[in-house]
Parts: structure tokens; C-alpha cells; sequence
């Protein structure tokens, strides 16, 4: 379904990850990974519950910091850089378990998330853009915390392509199960999304994804995490081909 | 060395006192996240009911009536403001807050406004009034009474939380209600018996505090409180042993202070310690203030890793 | 069973709650009620109106122009804690310390310094709002303990600055009995009853601007950051904004209009006393704003004035014969203003939710 | 062990639920039968969620049932107190998983045991998550989401229950996880009916005899699954999803493939 | 009338003066300011001869209650002020008379101070009397009564225990500087109002071994100060001299009671003044009980008599305070002076010891002998 591009391999990496480490309370989290995510590179971090793929999440845009090991972005050392400085190099991400301000309005999300990356005037019809997008206009005015599960997701993924209105955007985004709960009906139409991102604004991803047909028909690049290393990376066919990720992530014998 | 001997066992005496302050409130805050500035109010009429009945009785039997009176009457007054007030404020914990600074007003003044601003001597049977020799020194036998209680208390709510489920039933309680009961748990009643406790336990520490001071006053109760409140930060908020370590901690630093500095030190110590143990303590997961201190004062410049340009 | 046609995917007609949808600059309805507001302000002090049971005398005498002062002084007040409270989610127990600073700092300038009111103002805005950058980074550096660790910083701080008055160093503070005002250092404007009605276009002028900092803020981007830190502060930072910085400047802020309102306390009740350090003031304050609705437009300006008000009116109705008249067991509490504003309070937190401002916004809906 | 093995075990009738004033449900009526599992199917945001909190008495704050009735076993329940209800022997995974954070992951399992209703499986959920029982000691709000999702889930299977309704049980969990759940849930779900709100198809086309779709808060439709997933128009209409209701997920292809 | 509370007709005759009482009903001082009011009215009933008129001029009584906050005191004085109260009256709290004091200069009313016992007020300026003691005449008093206890005042020890805030501090300041020029060694120990547990106090004044104590405190730890005092055996090793406090404070002494020398502002049935008499019968009609600010209230009201008398119907301030400068009258604690040059009001003092329950008086020292240094004034 996806073909390599060609470009994954040859421009400059945006992310690169040497040794990067985590352990707490005495438990290893993140044991040691090397990874690096190309310009433009849609890259699919998978791997079984528990692998460590959220933590890794966590130390990329820092909302923890490193025990060990280099986080570079864009070029510069970020590991030891608070979340915000990061976010200003460049960085995006959602989270998991949907983080949203409930006693703000779905519109004022938008704005907000492209005030912060810099934009200067954010109008109304650039937010009805973006929410357009992820088909959540019709929700615009309402306030964040009375959203449906799968509503919270979409907007996640909103405040994520709102600095894209006006400026640059993310040089890199991190997009941590953007179909979880999402219904059936609507995950095609974020895969557009997501693609249109990917393809026509060229724009670099990182995603962690259980929909594994979300995954294979996006993905340049899978990369397998388990136990917080990493058991293979690279073309998806042949990575879904592994026996070994086919063992510990997709299932038994087959 | 006498001298050391009786400030460490009043000190210890005074911990008791902190703790048998601290516990009500420590088991509020840690299990139900409401910060109960009505403690005090409780414990201060408490000590009066407990000043009445002890008038009314006398000598030894008044003291044992008066503490059963005092401590009902703090159980009885926790369970009606939880009934009437606290209850429909589930979820809404600064809503909580405010209706027990509401509270902390009005009955300190209601409690002025009929038994008048002056303190009252509370009536301690002889048995209780006199000092013990100890190595030397004359200590008050009253600050036994209260190291007793305080370790009565501590092992009474050590067991309430360890070997019953009321104490977990209120702490996931307070995170999500609506799950637990969704669990099949019928969580108000676990909420209203906590918070009853907690006033029992303020009404047993107003009828020792009547004890400690031979008097009752209007506002002892919420002057003693802000002490209660150091020594609940300082033990961490979510364990009684902690609690019971903090007061003494605090008894001690504050009765050495006082003695060895100068009078009035012993508030500034107290005031110093919190600091240090809020700064220093680190929570899991996160770095904790002093590390993120010196790394605010040494700001990591962004190095470049690669010549820029290669990332166009 | 039955099977429906699919409905159309209607928009559905909901639009947001009330919560936080209302503190927006601009609208013609919010400028009309301004300009009332304002207007009213403005003329009272030229209406000789006698009002028996609101007032002790005329509005336009020293008496109650005194008291209309000191309530527009505390809607100020209570308008700047709630930047940190209502806006941003900060409970802080300390922010007595700063109007107490303010109060305190001026009347020292004057007195000790040999300053004129306006460059002791100027000195102790500066010096505080100084003080205020560094008091504020450490306090909230501890919020890894959650807000409750903030709340204590700033409590063990106010009881420090409490002891420190209380104990009159070097009879500096003048302890438990606080400072008069210097009144040969203060323009001779603000001295003396024929000119208690400069007092209250001080005040009026304190409230004025304290309001139009606030709401301007409040409407400007960098008040959305503080609505979405108190909602979700590791969301912030992930957008890319420094939620620490953001959270000092709201504190600052507030600590700088608290410390101008402590030097407008000062010239209102001619005086500096300790009762303005503790952290019960503290509580007031928390007290006004809930009563008046944190984080609204109006709410705070109301609640701190409503306060005031029924401070003063319930201790004259304390000693009123009306009280005197009534049976011991009702008269008694009567006469303690606290008992009734406490009971108040807890009404009103039930009847009100949200506070006053928002059982007005329920009723015009 | 129900009164009643004839008749439906829930009856949801003419349920109207507003939230903070505004009408989410208008009128949702439909039947849970006393064996087997009904999926509740529909769109984000159409009710699904406030259906089955409504059922279980926990709608969230300032939420309100306005109109019509819920009956579990005969017994109306519309009104009753959540623990009341749960009581009469009902397990439930929340959406959002509900686990609590502060408390380890053995005191979660000990709180969800429910005096009277057997004795707690412990076997059967550590072999199902053996997660949970290494991680036994570590607080719930350090887990990954698959992981509080497994929790959830293993809460309504550690007692005997009458009813089991989970909310979107697979969502997050790893394909192979998905197909442990479904296989469980199956066993489950020959002694046990259930309650499932899901988005995964090809979960619903493993488990679920009954099916009711929800839109704008109201039923659109309710039958037979297999019927409704094998009319390919049906699907379109109701659930959009023409040609993917037919192409199973990659999780479960393997699934389908493998005898059970 | 105001709703504020008014004892007096209204506003109706033209020959009025406005009298505003202005003390604690509410809050810690409450007792104080009720005792303060009662004695005044009784004063105003004796001087007027139950007239409520001096010379065809009414006195037009306000009360408010200042509730012990310096702010609502300030507040109430510019309403009455404006309203037209030519004399302010009253406070118990020395916070509200330090910061009132200043208003009464600056808009020419008559301020004459109640219990408050703070020197600063005295002197502080043309239009402010007090009606009450002063700290230093405690002291003085005590003093006197050290000196008269020990033959041989020369390099006894004294130690002054006494809270750490400005009413301890008042009295550590006066007690050295009467003191020492007396030849004593006087040294203190400060604790913080909000102290718990005295022990540590305690021990530090045993450990300064000293000849004779002064312990100057106030609120409600002093049954636990003079509990740890009796129990640590500071008053077997020295004698102790304290302030009587109010009747509702005798209980507090417990054991101690008969181990103390009080120094005395008052003690009721301690003279026999006409004045006193007439108190007395005006409270057993009313059912009041005399106690230790009683005569504060009335003395006040025989000033305000003796102002208006001089002032007139227009209340002319500055005649006033002629009148009330180096004038002389008969109280109830007997003879009583406004002192000339800083307004001190010299009064006699008493000792006393307790005789079962309730104290009662052992010496009068006159109002000479008591007399503060005189203040420096403007
Ligand atoms: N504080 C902690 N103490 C112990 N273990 C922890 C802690 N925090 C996280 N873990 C463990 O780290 C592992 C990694 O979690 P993470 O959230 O990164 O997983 P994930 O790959 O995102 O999984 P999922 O797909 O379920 O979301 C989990 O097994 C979790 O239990
Ligand atoms: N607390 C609330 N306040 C206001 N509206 C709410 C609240 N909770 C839910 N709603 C609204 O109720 C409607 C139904 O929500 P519900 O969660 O039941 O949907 P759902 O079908 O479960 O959707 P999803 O598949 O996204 O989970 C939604 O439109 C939502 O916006
Ligand atoms: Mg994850
Ligand atoms: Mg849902």
C-alpha cells in the first residue's frame, strides 16, 4: 500500500535519538534507543502495550527528562530544554489520553495553539479551517470539556495543525494514537488528514498507532519498540514480515 | 541537663498536642483533598462543651465525661457539616474549601457572642495539675495524658487506613466518585464517616488542648490550626506516620528554638523548616525544586549540534 | 424493533456554557454597564440622597463617602488576588503581605526617609514589585508539589512577614498597633474630614485603573495562557509557551497593584496596621472574590465592595437598639458582625455558585 | 440466575438526558436481551457514552434524565443510586477507563471486589493480563493507557456479574491485546450479556448478536449485527463505513484466519 | 438619630453637643469596651446630675463599635466628625487610639482616650486626653511595690517576663529606664504571643536567678504562664509582681493565686469617693458590676462635662481644652489631674493580693508617687 519515498533516506534528519534512556523507581522505561526521523519522514512507532512508546513521547517534547543518552531537534540539543523551548524549535505532539482545557471553547483552542507558535492574528476563518479539517466545526463554539471522547481526539489533532495557518508550523509532530476511539466512520477521513499533511505540506511525523491499516497505509517507516528497546525498524512490509514483531506485537503463531 | 530533659519532654508534650491537632486534619486533607479550615472552629466548641461538662461533673469522673462530651460533640458537628454542607460539594473541592472558611468565621465569633471573648478555666482534677519529677526535672503530668492519647490516635488511624477499606474507598473517592460508586461502593457513607472522624478527633484534641491550657478561649481552635496545617505539609500530606514525625519535629525544634536561641525564634524555626522540607522535597517523577533551582541559575545553552543550514 | 431513517447530521443548537465566555473586552452590552457603573461613581460624591438602613448619614458625607472609599479600595484589592486565584488557579495565602507592604513600605519612606507621599509610593511600588520577582520564582518553583505547595510558600511567607510586624524590630512597625499616617508628609488634599471626598476619587481612581489593567490583560492573549494554565499547565507548555513566566507574571501583576492598593489603604483608613499581614486578611480577600465570582468580569469588584459594606453595617447594627431590643440568645450573635458574615458566606456559596456575578448573568438568560 | 430468562435484561424506554441544559439524548429506546452481547454503535459524539453512563446513574456533572425509564431485570432503575444499581450485579468499564490514579493496581482490583458476587477471579485476570499482576504494586496513574485500559477491563471480570457494559474496551490496546480481549470477552460473554460500545468493527462482527445504532441522540437503528454489517448500504448510511466494514483490522485478521 | 446607636434626643434642640463614643463591643476587647461604656453612662448620669444637660447644653451621646480594627475606628471618627461630634471618646485598643489621635488634630476635636494603655498617646497632641492608666504607671507602681518588698533595692535582680509585642515591649522599656536608675539589674524575657508552651520561658527567668519578677502580659496563654511558673517553681524562688486584669481573669491565677503581688489600675470597692459611691449604686441598679475599666468610662464622662461646660453649645475646642488642661477633680480611684504639659492623667495606683476569690487593696499610692516622666510633646 505505501511506497518508500525516496527522500526518507536521503534528507537531513530532523530528530535523531542516541542512547536515549529513562528508568524510574528503579524500572529501565526506555532502555537505550537509537532512532532518527528524516525530513518529511512519516515514521510509525509501534510496539505492545506497556513498550514504552508514550515515555519516549514524553522525552522528545520534554515532559520528562532523560537519564541518559542526546535528543537533537532540527539540529540542536534539546534534552535538557523545557517543553516550551522545544515547542518554539519546532515541535508538536498530542497526547494519549486527550489533554484539553475544558473551560475554554473548541475555537479558542485553535487560536491559542497558534498564538503560541507565534502567529499574530488568528481570525475566524482560519480556525474554521482547521476545524474543518478534523471535522469538528460544528462544535467550534462549544467548551472542551463537554466533548465526546473521540470529539477531545480530533481536537488534539486541531491544535496540532493550527500553527500551520499562518508561519511554519511543526518542523516535527508527534502523534500518539491518533485513532484511538475515533469511530469508524470518521477514520478514514483523518487518514486523509494525516496523509495531506505528510504528502502535500511535506511535513515530518512521528505516530504511535494500534490501527495497524491506519499505520500500514501511511507509514513510510515503521519502527518496533518492545521493553523500551527497539526490535526492528524500517520498510513496513518487511517489518510487519518479522516474526519476532509478529510474536510480540500483532500476535501468536500465525 | 535538667533543663534539656524538660524541654525535651514538654516538647514532646507539645508535639502531642500538634499531632493530636494534625491528625483530624491530616486525615481529611490526606483521604478527601478538602483543606478543612473549619477544624479549629471544631475543636473550639468542642473544648467548650467539654469545659461545661467538666464544670458540671468535677474532679476525675468530670474529666472523663468531659472527654467523651467533647469528642461526640466534634464527631456530631463534623457529621452535620458534612451532611448539610460538604456533601453537595462533591467535585467541587475549592467550593469545599470556602464553606469551611465560612465556617472558621462564624462559630469562633457564635462561640464569643455567648460565652463571652475572655478565656474560662478549664477545671483539671488534681491528679493531673501537678509536675512528676524526671531526672531532675518537674514535668507537667498532663503532657503524658497527651503523649498517650497522641499514640492512642496514631495507632487508632494507622489501623483505620491499613486494615479497613474505608481508607482507599475515600481516596479513589476523591479522585473519581462517580467510578467508585459505579464500583458497587456506596461512597457517601465512607465520606461521611471520614469527615465525622476527623471532627472526633478535632473534639478529642479541644478537650486535651483545655487540658494542656487549664482554660478554653474563642479562638485557640483556629490559632492553633495554622500549626496543624505546618505540620501536616511538613509530614506530607498523605501519611500519619509522616503527620506523627512532623509534630514532632515541630514540638521539639520550637521548644529548643524558644530555649537555646531566644524567645520567639521558635516560630521563625518552624517557619524555616517548612521551607527547607518544601524545597527539598522532590516528588516522584518530577526533578525536585532545588534541582530545578540550580538549573534555572544554569541555564543549559542550546548547542548547536549540527551546522545549521543542513536542515533547510 | 424499528429502524429510523438516518437523521441529517444537524449542528446542534448549543453554544458554550456560561463559565469564561464572558470576561471579553468589548461588546455593547459589557460598555453600557461600564459606563453606568462609572457614572454612578462619579456623581455620588454630588448626592446628598439620605438612605436610612444603607447608610449611617447622606451619600455625600465624610462618613459614608469614608466608607465608599474604603470599598472601592477593596474591590481593587480583591480584583488583583483574583488574577492569581480566579485567572490563573494560584491560591496564594500571602497576598496580604504585599498590600500590608505597600502600606507599611510608604509610611516608613515617610517617616524614616523624610519622603513626600509620591516618592515613598514610587520607592516602595519599586522596591516590592522587586521584592515581588523574587518571592514570586521561589514560590512557585515548588509547584511540583501541586498547588497546594505553592499555596503554603506563599502562607509561610505572609506568617513570616506577620511575625516580623507583630514583633515591632526595633520599633519600626509599631507592632499590634501599626502606623498612623504621616500626616505632614501627605499633600494636605488627603488630610482632614472637609477632604474625605479626595479620598474616594483616589480610591475611585485605584479601582479605575486597577479594573482597566485587569480586564485589558485578562482580554489579551496572555490572559487566554492563564485561562489555559489553570485548566492544564503541561498542555501549555507543550504549545510553547513558558507557563512558569506566564505564572510569574500574573503574580507580579497582582503583587504590584496589591502594593498600590496598600498605599491608597494607608491614606483611606490613615494608617497601617498588622491586621492587613495576616493570612486571615489573606482569607478575606478569597472570601471576597468567591462571593463575588472568581474570574469574572464584575465578580470581584462586587464582592470585595459588598464585603466591606457588610462588615461595616453589621457592626453598626451590632450596637443598634434595634439588636439591644431583641432576646439575649438572638441579640448576642447579632452583635458579632463575623457570625453573620460567615453564615453569609456559606449561603452564598450554595445560593450562588459561581458568585454573585454569575446568579445575574443566570437570571438575564 | 436472572428472574426472568424470557424477557430483556435492560430496557432502555423514551430516555431523554440533558447535560448543562442542552438535550444530548431525545428519546433512546432499546433492549439489552438477556443473553449474548448488543453493540451500541454510532458516530463521535451522538450519545453513546451518555446512554450507558445514564444506565448506570453516573452522568456527569449537571447532567440530568429529563424523560423516560430504564428497567434492569424488570426493576426500574432509572433514579436509583449507581452502587445501588451495580449492586444488583453489573460490571462496567467507563470510556475513559476510570482507574485511579493514586492507588496501586492491587488496590483498584480490591476495591472493584464486590462482597456477594462470587468469589474475585484473580486466576482468570492475571492469565489474561499478566501485566497486572507484575505491575501489582505500582501506582495506576504510572501505566501505560493500554495498560489502565486492561485494568479497567479486568475490574468488570473479577466478579460474577449479571451484566457486564464496557465502553469502548479495546480502544488503545495493542492487536494482539485486542484479540486476547475479544477472546475473553467471548468466553465472557456465554454466561454474561453484555453492553459494548465500540468502534471496532471487526470486534463487533467477532462478538455481538444484537446491535442498536445511535445518531444525534437518537436510535437509528437495532437488530441483528450480522445483518446490519453484512448490508452494505445499511453500513453506509448508518456508520459510514462502506467499504471498511467489510475489511476486517489487521488485528483480527489473524483472528479470523485461526480457529477459535 | 442614626441608626448608629443613639442614647440622646435628636438632633431637634439647637444646644447639643455630640459626644461619639467610640470602643469594642465586638471582637477580643469586647469585655473591655462594655465596661468602658457602663461606667460612662453612670459618669455622664453622676456629672449631669441625671440631666444628660450641662448648662442648658445636652450631650448628645453616639456609640459605634470599632470592633478592635484601627481602620473601622479611623473610619467611624471621620463619620462622626463630619456628622458634627465636637468629642470623641473611647478605644480599648491602643492600635485605634495611636491612629484616631492624629485625626483629632487634624480636624480640631476633642479625642480623649479610653483603656488603652499605650504611652504614645500621651502628648501626642493639644486635642488628645486619656481617661484611662498608662502603661508607665503600672510600672512605676510596680516598681514602688518591688522596692517596698525588699529592703535593699541595690543590685537586686529583676527580670521582666513579658510578650514579645508592643505592649510587652511598652513595659520592659519602662521598667528598665525606672529601674535602673534605681540601681537594679533588670533584665527581660521576650515571648512570642503565640507561644504554646512556656516552659522554656520559665526556665530562662529561673536561669537569671533574679530577686523579683514583673510579668506584664495579656490574652488568653496566661493561665498556662502562671500554671508553668507555679509548676517550675519561679514563684517560691522570687517575688512576683503582676498587672490585676479583669474580674473574668481571676480564675486564671489557679494555684498561683496566693504567691502573686498585683499592681493595680483599679479595684472594685478599693475607695470611696462620692464619685465611687455613685457608681456603685448606678450599676446595682442597672445590675452591672464595677470591674477595672469602670472607672476609665467614668472618668471620661466627667471630662466630657467639664469640656462642654467650657466649650458651649458651639463647642468651641480650643476653650475646651483650657478647661480640661491642669484640671483637678475627684474620681472614682480618688484625685485625679490632667497634667499641664503632656495630658498624662495622674491618678493613684494600687496594690493588692488576692483574699480567697477576689482581690483586694493592700497600698494606694498616690498619684505623685505614680506619676509617669513627663512626655515630651510637640
Ligand atoms: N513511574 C513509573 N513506575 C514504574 N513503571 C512505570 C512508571 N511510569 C511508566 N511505567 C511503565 O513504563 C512502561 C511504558 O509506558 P508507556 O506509557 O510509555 O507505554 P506505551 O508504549 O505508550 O503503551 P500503550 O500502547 O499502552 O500506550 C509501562 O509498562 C508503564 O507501566
Ligand atoms: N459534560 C458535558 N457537558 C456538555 N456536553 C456534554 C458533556 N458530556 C457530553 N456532552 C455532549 O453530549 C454528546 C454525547 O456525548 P457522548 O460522550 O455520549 O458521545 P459518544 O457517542 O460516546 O461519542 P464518542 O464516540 O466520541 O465517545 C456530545 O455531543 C457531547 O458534546
Ligand atoms: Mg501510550
Ligand atoms: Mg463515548
Amino acid at each position: 500500500m505505501s511506497e518508500p519515498t525516496s527522500t526518507a533516506v536521503a534528507a537531513p534528519p530532523v530528530l535523531t535519538l542516541t542512547s536515549l534512556a529513562w528508568s524510574i523507581g528503579g524500572a529501565t522505561i526506555v532502555g537505550g534507543v537509537d532512532l532518527t526521523v528524516a525530513e518529511g519522514e512519516l515514521l510509525a512507532l509501534i510496539g505492545p502495550n506497556g513498550a514504552g512508546k508514550t515515555s519516549l513521547f514524553n522525552l522528545v517534547s520534554g515532559v520528562t527528562r532523560p537519564t541518559g543518552g542526546t535528543i537533537t531537534l532540527a539540529g540542536v540539543y534539546v534534552h535538557r530544554l523545557p517543553p516550551h523551548r522545544r515547542a518554539r524549535l519546532g515541535l508538536g505532539r498530542t497526547f494519549q489520553s486527550s489533554s484539553v482545557f475544558p473551560t475554554m471553547t473548541v475555537a479558542e483552542h485553535v487560536e491559542l495553539a497558534a498564538r503560541a507558535a507565534g502567529a499574530r492574528r488568528v481570525t475566524g476563518t482560519d480556525t474554521a479551517g482547521v476545524l474543518e479539517r478534523v471535522r469538528l466545526s460544528h462544535r467550534a463554539a462549544e467548551l472542551a470539556g463537554g466533548l465526546s471522547h473521540g470529539d477531545k481526539r480530533k481536537l488534539e489533532l486541531a491544535m496540532l495543525l493550527a500553527p500551520t495557518i499562518h508561519g511554519d508550523g511543526p518542523r516535527l509532530m508527534l502523534l500518539d494514537e491518533p485513532m484511538a476511539g475515533v469511530a469508524a466512520e470518521e477514520v478514514g477521513e483523518l487518514t486523509e488528514v494525516i496523509r495531506w499533511l505528510h504528502r502535500e505540506e511535506g511535513r515530518t511525523l512521528l505516530m504511535v498507532e494500534h490501527h495497524m491499516d491506519v499505520v500500514i497505509d501511511l507509514a513510510d517507516r515503521i519502527a518496533v519498540l518492545h521493553h523500551g528497546v527497539l526490535l526492528a525498524q524500517g520498510d513496513p512490509a518487511a517489518v510487519m514480515a518479522d516474526p519476532e514483531v509478529q510474536r510480540a506485537y500483532l500476535g501468536e503463531e500465525l | 541537663m535538667n533543663t534539656l530533659v524538660l524541654l525535651t519532654l514538654t516538647g514532646l508534650g507539645l508535639a502531642a498536642l500538634y499531632f493530636l491537632i494534625a491528625s483530624g486534619l491530616a486525615l481529611i486533607f490526606g483521604l478527601m483533598d478538602v483543606l478543612n479550615f473549619a477544624h479549629g472552629a471544631f475543636l473550639t466548641v468542642a473544648s467548650y462543651a467539654a469545659w461545661r461538662t467538666a464544670e458540671a461533673v468535677g474532679g476525675g469522673p468530670g474529666l472523663l465525661a468531659a472527654l467523651l462530651i467533647g469528642t461526640l460533640t466534634g464527631l456530631a458537628l463534623a457529621a452535620v457539616t458534612e451532611l448539610l454542607l460538604i456533601r453537595r460539594l462533591y467535585g467541587r473541592p475549592k467550593e469545599q474549601i470556602l464553606v469551611t472558611v465560612g465556617l472558621s468565621l462564624a462559630i469562633p465569633a457564635l462561640v464569643q457572642s455567648y460565652a463571652g471573648a475572655d478565656s474560662r478555666t478549664f477545671p483539671v482534677p488534681d491528679a493531673l495539675s501537678g509536675t512528676v519529677g524526671v531526672l531532675g526535672a518537674q514535668v507537667p503530668v498532663n503532657r503524658f495524658l497527651l503523649i498517650g492519647a497522641a499514640l492512642a490516635v496514631l495507632v487508632g488511624v494507622h489501623l483505620l487506613l491499613t486494615r479497613t477499606r474505608y481508607g482507599l474507598v475515600v481516596r479513589a473517592g476523591v479522585e473519581d466518585r462517580a467510578m467508585v460508586s459505579a464500583l458497587g461502593v456506596d461512597v457517601t457513607r465512607a465520606f461521611t464517616l471520614v469527615f465525622a472522624l476527623g471532627g472526633a478527633l478535632a473534639g478529642l484534641a479541644g478537650v486535651l488542648g483545655g487540658v494542656y491550657f487549664g482554660s478554653v478561649s474563642p479562638h485557640r481552635g483556629t490559632g492553633l490550626l495554622i500549626f496543624g496545617f505546618v505540620v501536616v505539609i511538613i509530614g506530607g500530606l498523605h501519611s500519619i506516620t509522616g503527620v506523627a514525625w512532623a509534630a514532632l519535629a515541630v514540638g521539639l525544634v520550637q521548644q529548643y528554638a524558644n530555649y537555646y536561641i531566644s524567645g520567639g525564634f521558635g516560630d521563625i524555626a518552624v517557619v524555616i523548616l517548612l521551607a527547607l522540607v518544601i524545597l527539598a522535597r522532590p516528588t516522584p517523577g518530577r526533578e525536585g525544586p532545588l534541582a530545578a533551582l540550580r538549573r534555572v541559575t544554569r541555564p543549559p545553552a542550546p548547542r548547536r549540534a549540527i551546522p545549521p543550514g543542513g536542515t533547510a | 424493533m424499528t429502524t429510523t431513517a438516518p437523521t441529517a447530521k444537524g449542528p446542534r443548537a448549543r453554544t458554550a456554557g456560561p463559565a469564561g465566555r464572558v470576561g471579553r473586552l468589548g461588546g455593547r452590552r459589557s460598555w453600557l454597564v461600564t459606563g453606568g457603573v462609572a457614572l454612578a461613581l462619579l456623581t455620588l460624591p454630588y448626592s446628598a440622597l439620605d438612605v436610612p438602613l444603607l447608610l449611617d448619614g447622606p451619600v455625600n458625607s465624610a462618613g459614608s463617602l469614608q466608607l465608599f472609599a474604603l470599598c472601592l479600595v477593596f474591590a481593587g484589592l480583591a480584583l488583583s488576588y483574583d488574577v492569581l486565584f480566579g485567572r490563573t488557579g494560584l491560591l496564594s495565602f500571602g497576598h496580604a503581605l504585599w498590600i500590608a507592604g505597600g502600606a507599611y513600605g510608604t509610611q516608613l519612606a515617610m517617616e524614616r526617609l523624610d519622603m513626600t507621599l509620591l516618592p515613598a509610593a514610587a520607592l516602595t511600588l519599586a522596591a516590592g514589585t522587586a521584592a515581588a520577582c523574587l518571592l514570586g520564582a521561589i514560590s512557585l518553583l515548588p509547584l511540583a508539589l501541586g498547588g497546594i505547595g505553592f499555596a503554603m510558600v506563599t502562607l509561610a511567607f505572609a506568617q513570616a512577614g506577620s511575625i516580623w510586624v507583630e514583633r515591632n524590630p526595633g520599633g519600626l512597625t509599631g507592632g499590634e498597633e501599626g502606623l498612623p499616617l504621616d500626616a505632614d508628609a501627605v499633600p494636605s488634599l488627603f488630610v482632614g474630614i472637609g477632604n474625605t471626598v479626595n479620598v474616594y476619587w483616589l480610591a475611585l481612581g485605584y479601582l479605575a485603573l486597577v479594573a482597566a489593567l485587569v480586564w485589558a490583560v485578562t482580554a489579551s492573549p496572555v490572559g487566554k495562557v492563564w485561562q489555559a494554565i489553570r485548566d492544564n499547565e503541561q498542555r501549555v507548555s507543550v504549545l510553547g509557551r513558558d507557563p512558569f513566566l506566564h505564572k510569574l507574571g500574573a503574580f507580579v501583576l497582582a503583587s504590584a497593584l496589591a502594593l498600590l492598593g496598600g498605599v491608597v489603604h494607608l491614606l483611606v483608613t490613615s494608617g497601617a496596621t498588622p491586621e492587613t499581614t495576616t493570612a486571615e486578611f489573606t482569607l478575606t480577600l478569597l472570601v471576597m472574590v468567591v462571593l463575588g465570582g472568581a474570574g469574572t468580569r464584575w465578580g470581584p469588584i462586587i464582592g470585595g465592595a459588598l464585603f466591606i459594606w457588610l462588615d461595616h453595617r453589621l457592626t453598626a447594627l451590632g450596637v443598634s437598639d434595634a439588636v439591644a431590643g431583641l432576646p439575649e440568645p438572638l441579640a448576642a450573635p447579632l452583635s458579632e458582625p463575623l457570625v453573620v458574615l460567615g453564615a453569609l458566606f456559606v449561603v452564598a456559596v450554595y445560593a450562588a455558585p459561581g458568585g454573585l456575578a454569575a446568579l445575574g448573568r443566570g437570571r438575564r438568560r | 440466575m436472572s428472574r426472568s430468562p424470557a424477557g430483556p435484561l435492560v430496557t432502555v424506554d423514551g430516555l431523554q438526558v440533558e447535560i448543562a441544559g442542552s438535550r444530548i439524548l431525545q428519546g433512546v429506546a432499546f433492549d439489552v436481551p438477556a443473553t449474548g452481547v448488543t453493540a451500541l454503535m454510532g458516530r463521535n459524539g451522538v450519545g453513546k457514552t451518555t446512554t450507558v453512563r445514564a444506565i448506570l446513574g453516573v452522568l456527569p456533572e449537571g447532567g440530568l434524565i429529563t424523560g423516560g425509564r430504564i428497567a434492569f431485570d424488570g426493576d426500574d432503575i432509572t433514579r436509583e443510586a449507581p452502587h445501588a444499581t451495580v449492586r444488583r450485579g453489573i460490571g462496567y468499564a467507563p470510556e475513559d477507563r476510570g482507574v485511579f490514579g493514586s492507588l496501586t493496581v492491587a488496590e483498584n482490583l480490591t476495591l472493584a471486589e464486590r462482597r456477594g458476587a462470587g468469589r474475585p477471579a484473580y486466576d482468570l485476570v492475571h492469565d489474561l493480563f499478566p501485566d497486572l499482576r507484575e505491575r501489582a504494586r505500582q501506582r495506576a496513574g504510572t501505566l501505560s493507557g493500554g495498560q489502565q485500559q486492561m485494568l479497567a477491563l479486568a475490574r468488570t471480570l473479577l466478579n460474577d456479574n449479571r451484566l457486564i457494559v464496557a465502553d469502548e474496551p479495546t480502544k488503545g490496546l495493542a492487536p494482539r491485546v485486542v484479540r486476547q480481549v475479544a477472546e475473553a470477552l467471548r468466553r465472557a460473554a456465554r454466561a454474561v450479556p453484555m453492553l459494548l460500545v465500540e468502534q471496532n468493527l471487526a470486534v463487533i462482527r467477532e462478538l455481538a448478536q444484537h446491535a442498536v445504532v445511535l445518531d444525534n441522540g437518537r436510535v437509528v437503528h437495532a437488530g441483528s449485527a450480522a445483518e446490519l454489517l453484512a448490508d452494505r448500504e445499511l453500513t453506509t448510511t448508518l456508520l459510514g463505513v462502506g467499504r471498511a466494514a467489510g475489511t476486517p483490522r489487521h488485528g483480527l485478521a489473524a483472528e479470523e484466519d485461526t480457529p477459535a | 438619630s442614626s441608626p448608629g446607636g443613639s442614647d440622646g434626643e435628636g438632633e431637634g434642640g439647637g444646644d447639643a453637643v455630640t459626644v461619639a463614643l467610640i470602643t469594642s463591643t465586638s471582637g477580643p476587647l469586647a469585655s473591655y469596651g462594655e465596661q468602658y461604656l457602663q461606667g460612662f453612662e453612670a459618669g455622664l448620669d453622676h456629672a449631669t446630675g441625671g440631666t444628660g444637660e450641662v448648662e442648658g447644653v445636652a450631650i448628645d451621646v453616639v456609640r459605634s463599635d470599632d470592633a478592635g480594627e484601627p481602620s473601622s475606628g479611623v473610619s467611624l471618627a471621620r463619620q462622626r466628625i463630619d456628622e458634627g461630634a465636637t468629642i470623641i471618646a473611647g478605644t480599648a485598643s491602643s492600635g485605634v487610639a495611636v491612629q484616631v489621635a492624629p485625626l483629632a488634630e487634624q480636624n480640631e476635636v476633642l479625642y480623649i482616650t479610653g483603656p488603652a494603655a499605650t504611652d504614645s498617646v500621651t502628648g501626642i497632641n493639644d486635642f488628645t486626653f486619656r481617661s484611662g492608666r498608662q502603661t508607665y504607671q503600672d510600672v512605676v507602681t510596680a516598681s514602688e511595690i518591688l522596692a517596698a518588698g525588699e529592703g535593699d533595692l541595690d543590685g537586686a535582680r529583676v527580670t521582666v517576663l513579658a510578650q514579645d509585642n508592643a505592649f510587652g515591649q511598652a513595659n520592659v522599656t519602662a521598667v528598665e529606664s525606672v529601674l535602673t536608675g534605681q540601681g537594679l539589674d533588670v533584665a527581660s524575657v521576650l515571648v512570642p504571643p503565640s507561644a504554646t508552651d512556656l516552659t522554656p520561658s520559665a526556665a530562662q527567668v529561673l536561669g537569671q536567678d533574679p530577686d523579683l519578677v514583673f510579668v506584664a502580659w495579656a490574652g488568653d496563654t496566661a493561665q498556662t504562664m502562671w500554671t508553668t511558673l507555679d509548676q517550675q517553681g519561679v514563684l517560691d524562688a522570687a517575688t512576683v509582681v503582676t498587672g490585676l486584669d479583669i474580674r473574668a481573669t481571676y480564675p486564671v491565677f489557679g494555684a498561683a493565686r496566693d504567691k502573686v503581688t498585683l499592681l493595680a489600675h483599679y479595684v472594685p470597692g478599693a475607695t470611696d469617693t462620692p464619685e465611687a459611691r455613685a457608681m456603685e449604686e448606678y450599676f446595682a441598679e442597672e445590675g452591672w458590676e464595677p470591674d477595672l475599666f469602670s472607672p476609665d468610662g467614668f472618668t471620661a464622662a466627667q471630662m466630657v462635662v467639664e469640656a462642654v461646660r467650657a466649650g458651649g453649645a458651639e463647642g468651641d475646642t480650643a476653650a475646651m481644652v483650657d478647661a480640661l488642661e491642669g484640671w483637678s477633680f475627684s474620681g472614682v480611684k480618688g484625685e485625679q489631674t490632667v497634667r499641664e504639659g503632656d495630658h498624662a492623667l495622674l491618678q493613684p495606683m494600687f496594690e493588692a493580693r488576692f483574699e480567697g476569690e477576689v482581690p483586694s487593696v493592700v497600698r494606694t499610692l498616690d498619684p505623685a508617687t505614680v506619676a509617669p516622666a513627663e512626655a515630651a510633646g510637640e
